[in-house]
């Protein structure tokens, strides 16, 4: 895909829209942040590379105006999520779909690098990423520094979009690995998994950061895991406290995580907190058929029912 | 005490007004007897048990936590067990996923009538939380 | 705030198997209950006075009733504190007796038990909002399901008290199954003859509006203000045309139609008038047999008929009717014969069930009343009945008793003496059911007058030989196996719901027990009442009952829509879902899972799009509170805060 | 070859007094292509006895033979016994549905008994998994002029939550069976009638009473012979149909065939592999005014080759066995 | 100078265990892929390579603190009258937080104006705040969006620290800066730093020379009040942020917190927590008006707070110590740096730039 092109999209949809949400160079090399365009002038800043990570459809339900935005095919389902749930007006939403080839992990390449200061980084044609730093140039393929979702992309190709900046491309991966890793989680033993998750969600700070980057939290400043009417986690900063609000977040999301990652990406901690909502996905695909932000018509699972329900036994004591 | 064990166990039953509720009023009316180890919170409808209050009991304490309303198609407002048995049922996989064990968790459907079914249930579950034992160590009721 | 605790004894109920003293003990320490008593009978009108006395005296501001079931007495003392001045649902009650003390056996755990539930209902009740009902017109129209003998009384009682009735008729003649009996017991009335003029006083009442051979299709809306769809059923007869004058029938050349209004004992013509006293005598054609619809040509029919009302291309119509209340009498259904090996399951031609025994009986039957056996039309000699064919038989899933078969098997036996005098009765039975006024005497004068032999056992096995069938039974009081060679056996097939009775109950939110029949609100105290307000149930839809027990209840029925509609306004349950404007984010996935359609989409001043409840047509059910993400949504009187105040009150780490 | 394979549990009547059943029900199979094999080291089922003095016991036994048959790995055995039957399947059912009494049960046992064996009837396997088709399909012969009054006992069917086959008071299986061979079945009432089991001793004048019934029912039917699948039915039927024509003074000659030597008749086998000379009431005669003679000694033949040849291959298997052993040895 | 000395590489874990022997150690150690502060154990990972994700602050100023515990009680008899009684602890154990960053180890000193240099001190901070000793390692590195020397800091600050390590190529060079890190040094057996001063002052400065400054202010950037208080600049600036908190929790200069009652019935606690500006909740008044209802609002607050409304109270001390973790961690790679230069007033060079 080349960058003019996606440039000249831009400057078409500009005469449509309000703003475009696309990306620029972030703080340092390593880090590309969104860049709201407004102005012809500001479509030179835009950059496309394997650092564009952030998932842009996020913004779409806050704003209020006409919008042009810029996809990855992962970022694509979300606007799909959206129609079904009704939470945006399709008519004002030009979307730009870049068929894409993977996105690199700011935390695997840090880890590459033991966190020294990034001075240059850049991609070659067969795949690679080349990162400078004080201490010399590190070469590492974009699969091994890729963020997990990557591993397993079947929709290189946005689902969605109203221009496509680049060939389609199909997926390599195979479908029915998708939550390979969430089965072999579930094949550990029960005290085992209670353990991993105390680990983790001890990490917790609650900033809430993976709550306000995902792109399906509707609610927001509204989020019960800090009201107090209804008052279902206190201010305690416990354990107990710290699990309830990340089930409230993965059942919320029931049927509705699309996977981008963004909760998984936006922790401080690193806390794998997108992997209770992708085993909620790997259940709604067995029970309902189902596989969120992927068809404009379906209907998230939870909000519907059907009369004999296929997959659900009843279960016995 | 209770009859299946030394201790009693926390066990928290949400119970749908119009039939479970009514089930367990049969089951009383009939006089069958059932281990006391329950708990009941009585909802209009199955419907209405989030699963969020299954999680806040078991994380707060709860050993068990028992669900129960009309049979399908016998809803008192027709949809509401529906959503319920989807919810729950996503709940009921999800368990496991935590460390939790999902036969902690049982939700099924009980009519006004079917008090010894109630009673049956009651002893079943409360059972099978005994043979589990206590879901919270003393290490955490420190916490 | 200053909760009240009164805790019940309910006599030795409670007191027996739960310490409630202690139980009062222990809620005193509860922070926030300012009072605990407990008290021999909390129900009694001294018990509920001590309650309104103790809310002055105390200052109360908050009541907790620990005691029976609030399915039993929530409403009561509801009432009590309202007549105190509180807000009646400042009310909580606490199971301890249903939940606790009958079904548990130790005295230490259920006094425990006992002390926790009633804490759980303080915790609640302090998070108890003040709710007031607002009120809502309603439509003074009654829909009556059936018209058998119980929908005829509810519609005519309500007709004449001046309500508009839309009776519902799946038949294409009002009557029912007493519209098939030959007499009635214990007085050997003619059937037809007394409820003839019902049926006409149905068709001619200027309040009621007949929908024969239709169907309930659909229901929507709430006490009050329900909307109906009826499906007309196809008839291929213009009944505005037809004048019932039998023409067709008597020239239709296909003779070998099932007849349904004489439950096949012999067959009828394709195009038929059920039977000489239908109301309304229209005919109809049944298209399962009619040559015009099988053979594609005929037209018989449409040649004679004189007032050219036949037309084969009619649809089924559908017809909407509003209405405030409806009163279900959908009456009962019988096992059927196959599920009868032992006896032929159906094999035998003569082996028959009561309801075409009837019919055989019946003048107007397909016999004219003369009792033939339908394999050869000789008159029986030797006529054996068996009772409770099915009834009372687990392992047929029917435990219960038909609860007329005994009566109606005395009639026939005494009618058979009284067609054939030189003929003889047997009946096996399990035992003699007969305590209604004059009922015992009746089945005494079968077998003392009418030398009906009547044998106590049951009967194992029917098998042909020859022309006769022998029927192989027990006689428990003598100890000995019994065989009885007759000429025609008569089952008392059991009861059962009607077919379709489950469906109708899932279109009307109203339950119904394991074998179909449905549920009324209180087995003694709420006899026709159902848990969905603004539905009553009349006749054997109920449970297996007699003609006067059918007619007692469609009387009560009406009763009970006449009182409702007494009122021009109804009182709406308050505890309806509420929107907090402030934090709902205008998702409106509350929208897709409300099962009443009951919450839209509203603009606030600024443009912010909120969600909004029809408080009228809500039922309170909840769904939206457990789907709304950020609790915005709120069922009242069972809101996310209260159900986990109980939470919090028995889950504590 | 053998498309499916069944563990066949014979029980201890078809090895004396229903001999003709074992041999006839095995030659049936073989026709159809039904593979069975004999469990090693079976044992005594428990019968009637054992389950009137002590349920755990009564299970104890049959759950040995269920045990072992478990291993074998087949998943279900045929018991042409309906006795066996049923106290294997009352056996399996209550352990598999009650988890104390399987533990209960398993505690007398060498080996635990987990539930892994489904009891079916030889009419079940035919019925169910063979099929009508199939077993239509192998018949060489017809039978003209035979009515077959079908006669199933009390056990066959019924308790119904035991038996869980057939409709327990109308039972079609075997009519189904025998009609799919072209034969003719009578509409018999007295599929069910006590035959008076194992009464025959204490008290004969009950027995021959009920025989009698059973008898002339089904004479009166039109059948000119009955179709049993329980040994103990036939003893009563036939062995005891000199006594009742002489004590009720009748003079029956009805012969009583198990199902399986009528299926074997229109498949082209001789009577005597099908053992019809263990018959008391002799079916020579039905049998050779619809086979001439020729054709039976066609068939006696057949028979007597098909014998040598299994026992060449029994032969040969059983030096091949020997070779291998002394081989082993060797090494 | 008597108040240094040197631990060679091979005593360094003695050093910290005989620490750990007389006080609560908080290390940093390595969890999953994160490195946080963790009381000292031998089975925890120590990293001292890069700086905490989050800052130790938590340790003086806990993320939930329990201000104090309250039980009701009744007498039976008198069921009207409810007794409350108040349980408060106030006396904290003796701490070290060891390798925070100079960076951290100032973020207390933003703490302390308004918790303790106050006419009504706060006695939970303060009595934390007095048992606790900070010992801080010089940072030997520049990381992704720091900029502490733009903020009058630098890697090697001494400022609010009580010791300051430095890792040299064989061992480590300590500099006890208060009388708390004087006994810390005795403890240390350490050798004399005598002769090591000069290596740790060279790699102190080289690290500082690689430190960005993107105010060019001399470490006190002046902001323009008119940009300031420009709704459009922050519109444009803003649009991407997703105003979670993640900046403010992991800010070692954000103190404000809420309290709150977490109550049963016959017992609870007064909680106090981390609040932050960016959460709506933070303004959001009891009417259901909130003052700050947009993220941009909030967060024109949080850079107010910082370094205009700060300075202005404690003078001109910039609440802000250039950690650059807000920058780091922000999912949207919001730079406050950024913005706080475009703000600056039209007299350093960095405000010509975009």
């Amino acid at each position: 895909m080349s960058l003019d092109k996606l440039k000249q999209i831009i400057t078409d949809v500009m005469k449509e829209v309000d703003v475009v949400i696309g990306y620029k160079q972030g703080f340092d090399p390593l880090h590309a942040t969104p860049c709201f365009i407004t102005k012809p002038e500001q479509v030179d800043q835009v950059i496309w590379n394997p650092l564009c990570v952030q998932n842009l459809a996020s913004y779409l339900t806050s704003l209020k105006k006409k919008v042009g935005v810029i996809v990855k095919g992962c970022d694509s389902r979300t606007i799909v999520q959206f129609m079904q749930e009704g939470l945006i007006d399709r008519s004002k939403v030009v979307v730009i779909g870049i068929p894409c080839t993977g996105v690199v992990s700011v935390r695997k390449v840090l880890e590459k690098v033991k966190h020294e200061p990034i001075e240059e980084v850049k991609f070659s044609d067969d795949g690679m990423v080349i990162v400078k730093t004080p201490s010399g140039e590190t070469k590492m393929a974009l699969s091994e520094v890729a963020p997990d979702k990557c591993e397993t992309c079947q929709y290189p190709t946005p689902v969605l979009y109203d221009h496509l900046a680049g060939e389609p491309i199909t997926s390599t991966k195979d479908p029915q690995s998708v939550f390979k890793d969430i089965e072999e989680f579930d094949k550990k033993s029960l005290e085992e998994k209670k353990a991993y998750w105390e680990k983790e969600f001890d990490r917790c700070i609650r900033c809430y950061a993976c709550r306000n980057a995902c792109p399906m939290c509707v609610c927001q400043d509204s989020c019960i895991a800090e009201s107090r009417e209804p008052h279902w986690v206190s201010q305690k900063s416990n354990l107990t406290e710290k699990m309830m609000f990340h089930m409230i977040h993965a059942l919320h999301l029931a049927g509705r995580c699309v996977e981008c990652g963004e909760c998984e990406r936006a922790c401080p901690m690193g806390i794998p907190v997108n992997k209770l909502k992708r085993k909620i996905n790997s259940d709604m695909k067995v029970l309902f058929g189902y596989e969120p932000g992927v068809k404009p018509e379906d209907k998230p699972p939870m909000f519907t029912f059907s009369v004999e329900e296929k997959n659900i036994e009843e279960h016995k004591l | 005490m209770s009859e299946v064990g030394p201790k009693e166990l926390r066990i928290v039953g949400f119970l749908c007004n119009w039939c479970s509720y009514g089930g367990a009023d049969t089951a009383g009316v009939s006089r069958f007897k059932q281990p006391t180890d329950l708990r009941i919170i009585r909802v209009p409808c199955s419907g209405r048990v989030d699963p969020l209050f299954v999680v806040k009991a078991l994380l707060n304490g709860a050993d068990g936590v028992l669900v129960s309303g009309c049979h399908p198609r016998d809803c008192h407002y027709s949809d509401g067990n529906f959503y319920a048995r989807r919810r729950l049922e996503m709940l009921k996989r999800l368990l496991p996923f935590l460390g939790i064990d999902d036969k902690r968790f049982h939700y099924t459907w009980i009519s006004a009538s079917e008090g010894q079914r109630w009673q049956q249930t009651v002893t079943d579950f409360t059972k099978q939380i005994h043979k589990l034992g206590p879901l919270h160590s003393g290490k955490e009721a420190q916490q | 705030m200053r909760v009240g605790v009164f805790i019940c004894h309910c006599g030795s109920n409670i007191a027996g198997t739960v310490d409630v003293a202690r139980a009062a003990a222990e809620l005193r320490k509860v922070p926030g209950v300012a009072f605990a008593t407990n008290y021999m009978y909390t129900c009694s009108e001294p018990g509920q006075d001590e309650i309104k006395q103790a809310i002055k005296r105390e200052n109360l501001d908050r009541i907790v009733v620990a005691a029976c079931s609030p399915r039993m007495h929530e409403l009561t003392f509801r009432r009590t504190i309202e007549k105190a001045g509180l807000n009646r649902y400042f009310l909580e009650m606490a199971n301890i007796r249903e939940h606790i003390s009958w079904v548990g056996l130790d005295k230490e755990a259920n006094t425990i038990k006992a002390i926790e539930t009633i804490k759980m209902a303080v915790a609640k009740v302090m998070q108890n909002k003040p709710l007031y009902s607002s009120s809502f017109k309603i439509n003074k129209r009654v829909l009556v399901i059936g018209g058998g003998v119980a929908g005829m009384q509810a519609a005519l009682d309500c007709g004449d008290g001046g309500l508009e009735v839309v009776l519902v008729e799946k038949s294409p003649s009002v009557g029912g199954m007493m519209a098939r009996l030959d007499k009635t017991f214990p007085t050997i009335d003619c059937s037809i003859c007394i409820l003839g003029p019902k049926m006409v006083d149905v068709a001619q009442h200027d309040k009621i509006k007949l929908y024969a051979y239709s169907e309930i299709e659909d229901i929507k809306g709430y006490v009050g203000n329900y909307e109906v769809k009826i499906r007309k059923k196809a008839t291929y007869v213009d009944w505005t045309k037809c004048t019932g004058c039998g023409l067709c029938m008597e020239k239709c050349p296909s003779k070998n139609s099932y007849d349904y209004f004489n439950f096949g004992v012999a067959p009828t013509k394709a195009i038929n008038i059920p039977f000489p006293q239908a109301i309304p005598k229209k005919a109809k054609i049944d298209p399962d047999f009619c040559r015009q619809f099988t053979k594609g040509k005929c037209g018989v029919c449409a040649k004679i008929c004189p007032t050219g009302a036949i037309n084969y291309e009619m649809q089924d119509e559908i017809v909407t009717e509003e209405v405030g209340a409806i009163v279900v009498a959908s009456g009962y259904g019988l096992i059927d014969m196959d599920k009868f090996p032992e006896y032929g399951g159906g094999r035998y031609p003569d082996v028959i069930t009561g309801i075409q025994y009837e019919r055989l009986l019946n003048a107007s039957g397909p016999t004219e009343g003369h009792i033939v056996r339908p394999s050869d039309h000789t008159e029986p000699k030797t006529v054996v009945f068996v009772s409770c064919a099915g009834s009372r038989d687990k392992s047929l899933g029917i435990p219960y008793c038909s609860n007329f078969c005994c009566m109606y098997i005395a009639k026939q036996a005494i009618l058979t003496k009284d067609h054939i005098p030189d003929s003889q009765s047997y009946v096996f039975y399990m035992d003699i059911r007969s305590p209604g006024k004059g009922y015992d005497e009746f089945t005494r004068r079968a077998q003392e007058d009418y030398g009906a032999k009547y044998v106590r056992g049951r009967v194992s096995r029917i098998y042909p030989k020859g022309k006769k069938l022998v029927v192989v039974g027990a006689d428990t009081l003598l100890g000995t196996q019994v065989e009885v060679e007759a000429d025609l056996v008569v089952l008392a097939t059991a009861v059962t719901a009607a077919p379709g009775a489950a469906q109708l109950a899932e279109k009307l939110h109203i339950s119904y027990d394991t074998f179909g029949f449905y549920v009324e609100s209180h087995p003694k105290l709420r006899p026709v009442e159902t848990n969905t307000s603004g539905v009553f149930l009349a006749g054997a839809a109920q449970g297996p009952k007699d003609i006067p027990a059918s007619v007692g209840q469609g009387s009560a029925a009406a009763a009970k829509v006449l009182a409702l509609f007494s009122k021009d306004m109804l009182e709406s349950d308050p505890a309806v879902a509420k929107v907090n404007e402030n934090t709902c984010v205008g998702c409106l996935k509350c929208k897709l899972t409300c099962p009443f359609g009951a919450i839209q989409e509203k603009e606030l001043r600024g443009g912010k799009i909120v969600a909004s409840v029809i408080e009228t047509v809500c039922a309170g059910c909840g769904v939206c509170t457990s789907t709304c993400p950020c609790g915005a949504i709120q069922l009242s009187h069972f809101t996310d805060n209260q159900l986990l105040a109980e939470v919090n009150a028995i889950c504590q780490k | 070859m053998a498309e499916k394979e069944y563990a066949y549990y014979t029980g201890c009547s078809l090895e004396g007094t229903a001999v003709e059943y074992d041999m006839s029900m095995r030659q049936v199979f073989k026709a159809l292509g039904v593979g069975i094999i004999e469990p090693e080291d079976w044992s005594c089922c428990g019968s009637t006895p054992a389950h009137t003095v002590d349920r755990v016991f009564a299970a104890a036994l049959a759950a040995r033979n269920l045990t072992i048959i478990e291993k074998m790995g087949t998943g279900i055995v045929t018991v042409p016994c309906p006795s066996c039957l049923s106290v294997l399947k009352r056996a399996h059912l209550g352990m598999t549905q009650d988890e104390s009494f399987r533990n209960e049960v398993n505690e007398l046992l060498d080996e635990p008994y987990e539930g892994g064996v489904v009891p079916k009837s030889t009419l079940q396997v035919m019925l169910e998994d063979v099929g009508l088709d199939a077993i239509a399909s192998k018949v060489t012969h017809a039978l003209p002029g035979l009515v077959v009054a079908p006669y199933y006992g009390c056990i066959l069917t019924r308790p119904p939550e035991i038996a869980q086959f057939d409709d327990p008071e109308n039972p079609v299986s075997m009519d189904k069976i025998l009609e799919a061979v072209g034969v003719k079945v009578a509409d018999y009432a007295f599929k069910l009638e006590c035959c008076g089991a194992a009464f025959g001793v204490p008290k004969r004048d009950m027995v021959n009473r009920l025989t009698y019934r059973v008898l002339s029912m089904a004479l009166e039917a039109g059948a000119n012979c009955i179709a049993v699948a329980c040994p103990l039915c036939q003893q009563n039927l036939d062995l005891r149909q000199g006594q009742v024509n002489s004590t009720m003074g009748s003079s029956f000659n009805l012969p009583i065939l198990y199902f399986s030597q009528i299926v074997g008749l229109t498949y082209g086998l001789s009577p005597k592999e099908l053992g019809m000379d263990k018959l008391v009431v002799s079916a020579d005669d039905i049998v050779r005014s619809r086979i001439t003679i020729e054709e039976l000694a066609q068939r006696e033949a057949n028979a007597k080759a098909a014998e040598a040849e299994a026992k060449a291959a029994e032969k040969l298997k059983k030096a091949k066995a020997k070779e291998e052993d002394t081989k082993t040895e060797e090494t | 100078m008597a108040d240094t000395g040197f631990i060679p590489k091979e005593k360094w874990g003695a050093f910290i265990e005989g620490l750990a022997a007389k006080a609560q150690v908080w290390v940093p150690c390595l969890d999953g892929d994160v490195v946080i502060f963790k009381p000292y154990s031998k089975d925890q990972t120590l990293c001292f390579e890069r700086p905490a994700n989050s800052p130790p602050k938590g340790v003086i100023f806990p993320q939930s603190d329990t201000l104090f515990a309250f039980n009701f009680s009744k007498d039976p008899e008198n069921p009207q009258k409810v007794m409350v009684e108040l349980e408060e602890k106030l006396d904290f154990p003796k701490t070290i937080i060891f390798g925070s960053r100079p960076c951290d180890a100032k973020g207390f000193l933003i703490y302390d104006r308004p918790y303790m240099q106050t006419d009504t001190p706060d006695p939970y901070y303060k009595g934390r705040r007095e048992q606790t000793a900070i010992v801080t390692m010089s940072c030997q590195s520049t990381y992704a969006g720091c900029f502490c020397t733009a903020v009058g800091g630098g890697p090697a600050d001494k400022e609010g620290s009580d010791v300051l390590i430095t890792e040299l190529d064989n061992g480590y060079f300590i500099e006890a800066i208060t009388d708390k890190g004087k006994e810390i040094l005795q403890q240390a057996a350490a050798e004399s730093g005598a002769g090591h001063e000069a290596e740790a002052l060279k790699k102190q400065e080289a690290v500082r020379a690689r430190v960005k400054d993107p105010f060019c202010a001399n470490g006190k950037p002046e902001i323009s009040k008119d940009l300031f208080e420009s709704d459009e600049f922050w519109e444009e600036e803003l649009s991407k942020c997703v105003s979670c908190g993640a900046c403010t929790y992991l800010c070692p200069t954000c103190y404000c917190f809420n309290i709150t009652d977490e109550t049963t019935f016959e017992k609870g606690e007064r909680i106090r927590s981390w609040d932050g500006c960016m959460y709506n909740h933070f303004t959001l008044e009891a009417s259901g008006h909130n003052p700050r209802p947009t993220k941009f609002q909030r967060f024109k607050n949080r850079v107010g707070h910082k370094f205009l409304f700060y300075p202005e109270k404690y003078n001109g001390v910039i609440a802000c110590c250039g950690c650059g973790r807000c920058i780091r961690f922000c999912p949207m790679s919001v730079d406050i740096s950024e913005i706080v230069s475009k703000l600056q007033k039209q007299t350093g060079s960095a405000s010509n730039g975009k």
